[in-house]
């Protein structure tokens, strides 16, 4: 089956994102494809590479970073939800001529229509809320 | 994209407060503009979206009332507003600034059965 | 004498209740942000105000007025940006709930 | 048939409430991260859990052994990650409460 | 920082769903080492964080139940914990993992009455 | 009066920092001083330099930082809830061998000390829940 995940909570202050990894992971297991993950709302923390988790913690970012790229994951940050949050590309960086941009590789930053595109070419889509 | 899906918003929570509702309403805009068949249901808190007379400069944030209006600009016409939500807070469609349909929780399900994708916010 | 916040609406959270459970006499609780949405006559959260005379209720007017609401002055005294403050002040402890 | 996830606390949110009103008969509730605490015997939740034998209640087992909790699998069947996947493939649509 | 306050910190929140309760125990940490007279009350969801046996392995997260046994580390003595917030979710003191004070809703009044500053988190 | 005030909801997606914004402001209108704002939890993300608001909304890093600046306030962002949000200054960026630093101007870095120093020096400390 082709299944799509969205991510609306933080990483490090919600569980949305690992339980969305843990679930994500299981699909893959079981034969499943993962066609996309869409991160949105506060989700699109997930995708910022200045993230310093503590030591004994999952290194959430990296984590996701991982999958994506040993299962060629799509994984896609809201362009909306990301620039109001600090989380920005070089492209952005430079047309609002900001000092840097903190966006994880392996990471897209794109719009809305990559999440109405999903739900048409996913079986599923299921979301994990903050 | 040329599958089109049908594809049932629920706005559950209270404007203000917190982004999601916007967030929300832009991802119907964004079905809408390609060309899905997008329906919304307020529901619960998100009767307190329709208000009128919302005038959020107080606040500073920009007027979810507004924002509701693009619904229109976007052709989306399948507004239904949970008609038990609305007597529970007191409220009737008088106090709507958008032209819905009131519905009952037979016909929510029915709307829940009979879509392909239910994002729920 | 505690002034108390809540800022969530209601019918989705349970902190109105437990904010009440919690509250002394002579105690204030300030509706800011969604919490402002208890404030309406005719509702289960409505009586539940009415139902504790003990407690002195306010709600935040910007954020009532941002969301297309009013206050019938009756149970519930609107305050501004500068009202809130002045609970603040008067009152000996703020507690938040959220 | 719709699968719906709840991750709150019933004490704390209104969601499961709100969720069951919306359930047809054959959906399936699984609870998840902080939504496992309504799974738990002689409370009001487990008694929301009983008066719906038309709904298929299931609870995450890494979430329930996180809290320390267990489920009695009388009314709430355990699932693992696994499990959680095939919940979702099984019913036709997801449906998530936050 | 010479001055001693007495410091409340009311913890109403479930663990692990959200990072706030370990927030709270931090900064619980951080006023004792400071050395504020901090007092603890489990009430509501917050009763949860007590709960024995935690294994949190299972969510690749860090054990509420061991960040708690840090309080004993830091001194930190005061811990109440809500009765009827237990009771309501048919929980008594066996099963928690901290020795605590189990307090009425009066007593409860008087702890908020008798601190200098509140933390509900 | 001495006031301090805790943020712990994030710009953008909460109303947290903008209540605490014009309470703030109320308070040193009303004669009052502010003596700390406290950034815990998600609340660290108003040091976030690299956020874009939309043009028609408020620019809140802006907004507390000219606040500060103008009123000489102490702006404290808690590290360890900062850091495992990616909200991070250039000492932070070069431990941790980051590419970059994101942490804005006015505001600083500092531990949980400052927020148990603010709790004994201020006549009241009022919390911003998310």
């Amino acid at each position: 089956m082709i299944i799509s995940v969205v991510i609306l909570g933080a990483p490090y202050s919600t569980q949305a994102p690992a339980t969305a990894l843990r679930f994500a992971k299981s699909a893959i297991a079981a034969g499943h494809t993962i066609h996309r993950i869409f991160f949105y709302h506060d989700g699109v923390n997930c995708a910022n590479e200045l993230i310093i988790p503590a030591q004994d913690e999952i290194h959430l970012p990296n984590e996701w970073q991982s999958i994506a790229k040993e299962n060629t994951i799509d994984m896609v940050v809201c362009i909306a939800s990301a620039i109001k949050r600090g989380v920005i590309d070089p492209t952005e960086a430079s047309r609002y001529e900001k000092p840097a941009s903190n966006l994880k590789d392996q990471f897209e930053i794109s719009g809305l229509g990559q999440l109405v595109d999903a739900s048409i070419h996913s079986d599923r889509v299921i979301t994990f809320g903050p | 994209m040329s599958v089109q899906k049908n594809l049932l918003l629920i706005c559950r929570k209270a404007p203000y407060g917190n982004a999601l509702p916007r967030e929300a309403i832009d991802i119907a805009l964004a079905a809408s503009a390609f060309d899905q068949n997008v329906s919304l249901l307020f529901s619960g808190d998100g009767v307190w979206q329709l208000l009128k007379q919302q005038k959020s400069d107080s606040i500073n944030s920009k007027n979810h009332g507004k924002v509701l209006s693009a619904l229109a600009l976007y052709g989306i016409e399948n507004i239904y507003v949970d008609n038990d939500s609305l007597k529970q807070r007191n409220l009737s469609k008088d106090n709507l600034l958008v032209d819905t349909k009131s519905v009952t929780i037979n016909e929510i399900k029915a709307l829940c059965n009979n879509c392909d994708t239910i994002f729920n916010f | 004498m505690i002034l108390h916040t809540i800022n969530k609406s209601p019918y989705s959270s349970a902190i109105f209740n437990d904010c009440l459970r919690l509250c002394s006499d002579g105690d204030a609780i300030l509706f800011i942000e969604d919490g402002v949405y208890a404030t309406q006559q005719g509702t289960d959260s409505y009586q539940l105000i009415e139902q504790h005379p003990e407690v002195n209720f306010f709600a935040l007017a910007p954020d009532l007025e941002a969301r297309g609401l009013t206050s019938d002055q009756a149970k519930v005294l609107t305050v501004d940006d500068n009202g809130f403050v002045e609970l603040a002040v008067k009152y000996q402890k703020v507690q938040s709930w959220y």
